[in-house]
């Protein structure tokens, strides 16, 4: 296991002329001295700790969440009137592409991130995740990623061509400014990142789980994690490709969407929609495992239906592989592949009905408790289905071609990510917040936080159902009176409607943000170990954890493990008495008790970060000047070796570290 | 997937060593994580080589890859890959014998006849231009040029990977196992040289 | 068409969102007065609001035949979803009504029974296969193009349409034989113009990037994608003007790419046909008209073509005349600017981002009886009906009305060649000269 | 080191100035010489050059303990450097930027070993502080350097030797001495380090020195392949076969194009239209200025093309498309842009568009562009 690796003595070589077989640890065979820190800005900046990275891609994604968000306002007061003068058409354009990337790349998929990132090894009872050193690298490539896309609204203004970019209006002639460049390399570096963070998260969940843990015991965010990166891993190369193409037609006037030399503008939806599609469920899926893990843990029984669960998020993975064309329904495919892809497309919402109904008949019989985090876990049932049945009426294609491209398929795919993915993720926040940080959201606050999030979504997007119907398309920078009508349905009420909810739904944003002031206010209260009767094994340790998350790597013998430990059936036959036999802190003490005599942690590096910086630059240069390409491969390179020579460990700086209340044994090495 | 989960619960000892590695499949990381890449790379040249086989015909009234292939040479150059391959085999099995000799040596060779390869293939890409099929002439030639491209880039970062390799084997400086590390490298070497096979079977034997 | 019910849309529509009882009111508003309370203050409101007209390009009032196929299938399925809703929220209500903790005992650790699961997994397999059968029936349907009776050919872009009809075999267009004049291929813009009764098809490509053709109320979107011809039917019975939009994202001005589809009576169609194929005529001689003819040479017909339009500027001798024959894929990178032989023969400008109709005679028009629409449409734009000041506006500066990428300076990706339509820095006297002459042109 | 550089750079400027006559290469030359000497000067004033051979005692007794500096190869790369550089600045840039790559490379790895040997009193642990640096940089280096050289000679020869025939000849021998050095090499312990060593030395000098025979020995020539716009504006577009219609392709992995015209078995041509599947030898009826993607079908009995004029002198606008030979029932994609209407009159003048097939003289075909 990466985590404990470190040299041995034993010579690996027998050939006889070789020099000792392998550096010993007083001779380093690491370039630089490797950083210790444990504190300060050095620690985050060089840390390769799954837990530290988790929190930072949080911080991250919730920053560019604020930009998404704020962007998707300025769309809503352009259009709350008439002929609105708030953007103009260039800027409308580009804040429409930019809010859809941002949301999708830069909030969504790295939120999911963090929980991934911080919860996965914590619920296989691992210590790190398989390879740290590429989880830190994951993390700064996706946040240069980021922030080089996001420069280029001060470098001659941001993408404009939609987040499907389709071409042939992605080309320079119909898009000079350099946006899309932009858009295409940011998109490629933060591919980058998530291909890596696939690969890891992957080897992760199948070689390092704990004793005891079969596949079919792995907790169900975990499963659904797990699902998520193998969708990522073989959709991110597909976008690659025609990203590459992309940039290869605008930097180096290939003609891959030229028509005028005989290209098939269809090869670009094709490519995307490929990847787009499982994209979808890439996004949505964390989500589904957050609520299946809250909904349990608040109805005081198992989920419903675990390994069906499991075998429909896998199915919707699969599946999502061969529905990509229910977005080209419009774009003159053949009518034999838009029947195919209308059945398929159906089919699919079998599984998702699978998840909905496993999650109300996990509360069915429960004992339901009504915490903020369970809140947002119905308000996710509630808003996924109806964003999952408006999604029926346009797998019907011919319906579709009435639908698509208009306010309806924006309502749509907002209940289905903000009411599936964004409301799940807020729950995850709440449910997980004292694991994360050892201090409770206050509960007051965050029934505000969810009443306005849920009040302000359904003003904001319900109406925008009518809009669609009423035939107004997306993706217009105005609208006029002259197509507007009269009458109840008229499209200039709803507009006004939606556009008041954007603002409800932002305050109800920012009452987490200010929950989050007030819970670590000065005098608030430690959260205990085990505040809502959890489940599964990230509880069973302190919060926040130890660096090395477990004093002893616990032994699994059930799919709740926690709940199991703690609880005891002493009822007979059909008749069933569950007792608590064991409090969370009885438990996470007898662990520390028996903790494992030595651990070894992965030190920190500065390899991942460098390599990281070395993408935008040469993205830069792609853009700009061809010289800085080599200047940040050379760099890149550097790092390679860098990091391919340095073992996973600091010899000179074994580290152990301190448990409280436990002397552990220093290592000993011979 | 083998769901054997491996109790390591009493032994620090066993965290220790470094050549048994324990997982919950048995399979070291590196090498799972090695084949998930290379299940990922399938579908990068999948997606080349299906943008390939849309714009093959489409060169308007420019040059067609039936006017420019020299298939000989391509198969001679073909046959050189795939001798890597053998010699990347021989590489392995003296890497698992502890030979660190002779893995130097078949690695050096396998990154020789990988660099011909190159070779080979520069000097028929300037023999294309030179009959003027350009990057950006036509369709088929901007997608000939990025697939053949995109493969060539992988053999030369493979080859730079292999002499490296030699590099750290012979100041010892490889960190973990080194007979996985070859293999490691091995796996990706075979990767790219069954790619090449797709690519020479359907970029350049069947007719357009 | 404001006054029309229908029956389908109000319940499938209904069945999904939450203004159910305002849809169904809107239709049955005696029953509704029954109901007190809330519900009837809705009511009242509906009913009131159900005189008013709704969107033009509202998708739940099916015109063309195709449109009412898409219908009928599409509101059995909002239908469906909304039961199905409405027993989902039930069964959620009620578990969490029932289950809330009331400080019950533990429940059973049971991950469930597989009857259920089973059971669950059936019923949305049953639903979706029997709205499976009837879609791939419609797929189909739509698709099929056997019996055309007409073919136009479309071709989008930025930011407006054009069309052109074919001479079929026979020497007709549609299946109408030009009275006067030998039948020639007609161009126009903006304003599709198709006979009643007949099977329309439009075959359309793009010059440039995708556009989408989008009537809501005769039949669903196609894309018009460059390099390709995508088809798409249109057919209706009842004559009137139908509102549609490009829907495929296509650039800076995309919200204001627009179009409509004017459905004629056969005996209007003809009337119009004939109108289209009428020789030129130029102003009288001493006409603000005729000034307007030189003016438009100089500067508008590089892009514009006026067919017919002759250069008899400085000769006496016809013979020296020269045919004007515009350029347009010189000065613009679509290679395309709208025909205006007839220009005030259709009722908008611009791609039909605006009207060339006041406000008063563009509601004669639109909100005519399909009895009556015929004549008003064929009559054109008048001089007291021009809408003189968006004309005169577009004139004296085009890209500050309508967003384009009209600066040729700034174009280097293009050679030079605009997008849209470039400031041409027309003095007042010249654009009164071109609305003079343009009112000719119908 | 800086007197023999002074030394050589004036011997260079004497001959440059003798041989080449270029007023500013001199002036340039000299002044590498003087600043060069002056270095040396400096050098020598310090007697930093040399401080071995001054008495050791002179220096104090810490000095005296810390080991030697070892033999560096360093000075003599910056020399050569500089010397590289200055060349390059009378001469070619390329030979410039090759001696600023050696300069930097030099600086850094004297500045390098020079830290390194100041890091502590043990040399070995010296070295070794040095290979942690220097590795991560020199390895990836030396690799893309022994792949460069590789490549470009390799590549070289093969574009030198004079025909296709004995590229494969020379690729197979090659690759065949390195898998039997490899076999061989594999298969004798005896043979060490140095010995493969110099091996690699050896083979690379041959390939050097092979690719710069190459190089100057001139590539063999490469034909440019005719096409059917060269044809075309050679106004040959013929039933003849020619050059450009040899290995010509026969299929199009498309089918929505805007239109297929069809030559029959009748040597007649038709047209079709997607959505509408008859046959028709009426007009056919294109839109202007766009890029109409047309697919031509030979269903004869022959092998045909289609060709069509397009306006005669128009800016931007080929004067005439054909496709090459197409075999019987092949298809090839045809893209025509009309940026002239039918009715203008240099369009008229040619008797309007038509398709029309080089030896077949009933097959034509109206285009109408409105």
């Amino acid at each position: 296991m990466a985590i404990i690796e470190r040299p041995t003595d034993t010579p690996a070589v027998v050939s006889p002329d070789a020099a000792p077989a392998v550096a010993t640890p007083a001779t380093s065979y690491g370039v630089f001295r490797r950083p210790v820190e444990t504190t300060g800005w050095k620690s985050w900046l060089f840390t390769i700790d799954h837990k530290k990275l988790g929190i930072m891609y949080g911080v991250v994604a919730m920053a560019f969440f604020v930009i998404g968000g704020i962007e998707a306002l300025l769309i809503r007061l352009q259009l709350a009137g008439p002929d609105g003068t708030v953007l103009s058409a260039d800027a409308y354009n580009q804040m429409f592409t930019m809010h859809a990337t941002t949301m999708v790349f830069l909030f969504v998929m790295p939120m999911a991130a963090a929980f991934a990132n911080y919860m996965v090894p914590l619920q296989i009872g691992a210590r790190d995740v398989a390879f740290p050193r590429i989880n830190a690298f994951g993390f700064w490539t996706f946040l240069f990623g980021g922030l080089f896309l996001n420069t280029s609204w001060i470098l001659g203004g941001a993408a404009d061509g939609g987040w499907f970019m389709y071409a042939p209006n992605s080309s320079v002639a119909f898009s000079p400014t350099n946006g899309v460049d932009f858009w295409a390399l940011g998109l490629q570096i933060t591919g980058i990142a998530s291909l890596t963070g696939a690969i890891n998260l992957i080897v992760t969940v199948i070689n390092m789980r704990a004793p005891g843990m079969s596949l079919m015991k792995v907790p169900i965010f975990t499963w659904m994690i797990m699902v998520v990166q193998f969708l990522l891993l073989f959709a991110i190369p597909v976008i690659t490709v025609a990203l590459f193409l992309l940039m290869f037609q605008r930097s180096f006037d290939a003609t891959f969407f030229s028509v005028e030399a005989g290209a098939d503008p269809l090869l670009w939806q094709h490519l995307f929609w490929i990847f787009g599609h499982p994209e979808v469920y890439i996004i949505v899926l964390p989500a589904f495992g957050i609520v299946s893990e809250v909904l349990p843990v608040f109805s005081k029984k198992p989920l419903f239906g675990y390994p069906l669960v499991v075998f429909s998020g896998a199915a919707i993975g699969f599946v999502g592989w061969g529905v990509w064309a229910h977005h080209m329904f419009a774009s003159g495919l053949g009518p034999i592949s838009v029947a195919v892809f209308s059945v398929a497309t159906m089919a699919i919402a079998i599984p998702t009905g699978v998840k909905i109904i496993n999650w109300v008949m996990t509360m069915w019989g429960g004992k339901l408790k009504f915490t903020v985090p369970m809140l947002y876990a119905v308000g996710v049932i509630v808003q996924f289905t109806i964003g999952g049945l408006s999604g029926v009426t346009h797998s019907v294609a011919p319906s579709d071609t009435q639908q698509t491209d208009t306010y309806y398929i924006v309502a749509h795919f907002h209940y289905v990510i903000f009411g599936g993915a964004v409301l799940g993720l807020f729950s995850g926040l709440y449910y997980w917040w004292p694991k994360m940080f050892g201090k409770m959201l206050n509960e007051r606050m965050g029934r505000w936080n969810f009443w306005l999030t849920i009040i302000g979504m359904n003003l904001t997007f319900g109406p925008m159902h009518v809009l669609g119907l009423q035939g107004q398309p997306r993706r217009m920078y105005r609208w006029t009176e002259n197509r507007a009508g009269e009458g109840f349905f008229n499209i200039g009420f709803w507009n006004l409607i939606a556009s008041i909810g954007s603002f409800v739904l932002a305050l109800g944003v920012l009452m987490f943000f200010v929950n989050i002031y007030v819970s670590h206010r000065k005098g608030t209260q430690k959260a205990p170990l085990d505040p809502w009767d959890a489940r599964s094994l990230e509880w069973i340790t302190t919060s926040p954890p130890k660096e090395h998350n477990f004093d002893r790597t616990p032994t699994v013998g059930h799919l709740d493990e926690f709940f199991h430990r703690k609880y005891e059936d002493r009822g007979e036959g059909d008749h069933h008495d569950y007792h608590q036999v064991a409090t969370a802190e009885e438990i996470v003490a007898e662990e520390e008790a028996k903790g494992d005599s030595h651990i070894h942690l992965p030190s920190p590096s500065y390899w991942p970060i460098l390599l990281s910086l070395a993408l935008p630059i040469m993205a830069y240069g792609v853009i700009y000047n061809i010289w800085l390409i080599a200047g940040g491969a050379a760099l890149a390179l550097l790092s390679m070796y860098g990091w391919g020579m340095e073992p996973h460990t600091a010899p000179d700086d074994d580290y152990d570290p301190p448990a409280a209340g436990t002397e552990l044994e220093v290592a000993a090495h011979g | 997937m083998a769901d054997t989960a491996v109790a390591p619960a009493t032994g620090h000892d066993a965290h220790d060593d470094h050549g048994a590695h324990h997982t919950s499949t048995g399979l070291s990381n590196n090498k799972l994580a090695m084949w998930m890449f290379l299940g990922s790379e399938c579908l990068l040249f999948g997606g080349l080589i299906s943008t390939y086989m849309l714009y093959r015909g489409r060169h308007s009234e420019n040059l067609g890859p039936d006017q420019v292939w020299d298939i000989p040479f391509t198969s001679a150059s073909s046959f050189v890959l795939l001798m890597s391959s053998l010699t990347m085999v021989l590489a392995v099995s003296s890497a698992h014998r502890k030979d660190d000799r002779n893995t130097k040596v078949w690695l050096m060779v396998t990154a020789l006849l990988g660099a011909l390869f190159v070779a080979g293939q520069v000097y028929e890409f300037t023999t294309f231009y030179r009959e003027g099929l350009g990057f950006t002439t036509s369709l088929f030639s901007s997608s000939f040029y990025t697939l053949t491209g995109f493969h060539g880039v992988h053999v030369t970062v493979g080859i730079i990977m292999l002499t490296s390799l030699v590099g750290m084997i012979g100041k010892n400086r490889v960190p973990g196992d080194k007979a996985e590390t070859v293999e490691l490298f091995g796996l990706y070497w075979h990767f790219v040289d069954v790619v090449w096979i797709l690519i020479f079977t359907l970029v350049y034997l069947i007719p357009a | 068409m404001s006054s029309r019910t229908n029956h389908d849309r109000t319940i499938s529509d209904g069945s999904h969102d939450a203004h159910t009882l305002d849809r169904v009111s809107a239709v049955n508003p005696r029953r509704r007065r029954r109901i007190p309370g809330i519900a009837a203050a809705i009511g009242a409101a509906i009913a009131l609001s159900a005189c008013a007209t709704d969107a033009p390009q509202d998708t739940w009032q099916p015109v063309g035949e195709n449109a009412q196929k898409i219908h009928d299938l599409q509101w059995p399925v909002f239908l469906t979803a909304g039961i199905v809703g409405v027993l989902v929220f039930g069964l959620l209500a009620v578990t969490v009504l029932r289950f809330r903790d009331k400080g019950q005992a533990m429940p059973e650790q049971t991950h469930g029974k597989p009857v259920i699961e089973y059971l669950f997994i059936a019923i949305p397999a049953v639903i979706l296969a029997a709205i499976a059968i009837p879609t791939v029936g419609v797929v189909m349907a739509l698709a099929d193009t056997d019996d055309t009776e007409c073919v136009i050919n479309v071709t989008g872009q930025q930011w407006w349409w054009e069309y052109d009809y074919e001479v079929e075999d026979d020497g007709t267009i549609c299946g109408f034989a030009p009275t006067a004049a030998e039948a020639a291929p007609i161009v126009t813009s903006g304003q599709l113009v198709i006979p009643a009764d007949t099977k329309v098809l439009l075959r359309g490509t793009s010059r440039d990037v995708i556009h989408s053709y989008w009537i809501p109320r005769l039949n669903g979107k196609r894309d018009m994608v460059p390099g390709r011809v995508h088809y798409l039917r249109l057919s209706s019975e009842t004559p009137g003007i139908y509102a549609g939009q490009c829907t495929e994202f296509c650039g800076l001005s995309h919200a204001n790419m627009r179009m409509e589809t004017i459905v004629l009576e056969p005996d209007h169609f003809q009337q119009w046909l004939d109108n289209e194929l009428e020789p030129y005529t130029s102003p009288e001689e001493g006409t603000l008209a005729a000034a307007g003819e030189a003016t438009f040479i100089t500067q508008c017909s590089r892009c514009h073509q006026v067919n017919g339009l002759v250069d008899d500027r400085g000769t006496d001798d016809p013979d020296d005349d020269t045919l004007v024959v515009s350029y347009p894929d010189q000065f613009v990178y679509s290679g395309a600017a709208p025909n205006l032989t007839n220009l005030m023969g259709r009722n908008t400008f611009a791609g039909a981002t605006f009207d060339l109709l006041t406000d008063e005679c563009r509601a004669d028009v639109w909100e005519a009886d399909p009895e009556v629409f015929g004549e008003r449409y064929l009559a054109g734009v008048t001089e007291d009906c021009l809408n003189e000041i968006e004309l005169r506006e577009w004139l004296r500066n085009s890209p500050a009305k309508k967003p384009m990428y009209a600066d040729a300076e700034m174009l280097t990706e293009t050679d030079g060649k605009t997008r849209g339509m470039p400031y041409l820095a027309l003095s007042e006297d010249q654009i009164d000269e071109l609305i003079a002459y343009l009112l000719e042109r119908k | 080191m800086f007197t023999t550089g002074a030394v050589a750079s004036l011997a260079g400027t004497v001959a440059y100035g003798v041989l080449a006559e270029g007023t500013m290469g001199t002036i340039g030359l000299v002044s590498a010489t003087v600043a060069l000497a002056t270095l040396a000067g400096i050098v020598i004033f310090t007697r930093d050059a040399n401080v071995f051979a001054d008495e050791p005692d002179t220096f104090d007794g810490a000095a005296a303990n810390a080991a030697r500096p070892g033999a560096s190869m360093w000075p003599f790369a910056l020399g050569l450097a500089v010397t590289t550089m200055t060349l390059g600045l009378v001469t070619y840039p390329a030979i410039f930027i090759l001696g600023a790559i050696l300069f930097v490379a030099g600086i850094a790895e004297w500045i390098l070993q020079a830290w390194s040997e100041r890091a502590s009193a043990d040399a070995s642990h010296n070295a070794e502080v040095r290979s942690r640096l220097a590795y991560t940089a020199e390895m990836p280096v030396a690799a893309a350097i022994g792949l460069g050289i590789v490549i470009y000679s390799f590549s070289r020869v093969m574009l030198g030797v004079p025909s296709k025939t004995s590229t494969i000849v020379a690729f197979s021998i090659v690759a065949t001495i390195v898998l039997i050095l490899g076999a061989i090499v594999g298969a004798k312990r005896s043979i060490t380090a140095p010995k493969i060593t110099a091996l690699f030395a050896v083979s690379g000098v041959v390939l050097i020195g092979g690719g710069a025979v190459s190089g100057l020995n001139g590539e063999r020539h490469i034909h440019e392949h005719e096409t059917t716009a060269y044809i075309a504006a050679k106004d040959e577009c013929g039933a003849e076969k020619t050059y450009a219609d040899k290995h010509a392709s026969q299929t199009v992995a498309g089918k929505a194009g805007n239109a297929e015209v069809r030559l029959t078995a009748a040597g007649t041509l038709v047209h079709r239209k997607p959505g509408d599947e008859t046959d028709r030898s009426s007009a056919l009826q294109l839109p202007r200025s766009n890029a109409n993607n047309l697919l031509f079908r030979n269903d004869s009995d022959e092998e045909r093309r289609l060709v069509i004029d397009l306006a005669p002198d128009y800016e931007g606008s080929p004067p005439r498309i054909c496709t090459t030979l197409v075999d019987p029932g092949g298809v090839q994609l045809i893209t025509v842009n009309f940026a002239v209407p039918s009715f203008a009159p240099e369009i008229t003048d040619i008797g309007g568009y038509r398709f029309y097939v080089p030896g077949v003289s009933s097959a034509e075909l109206e285009v109408v562009v409105p």
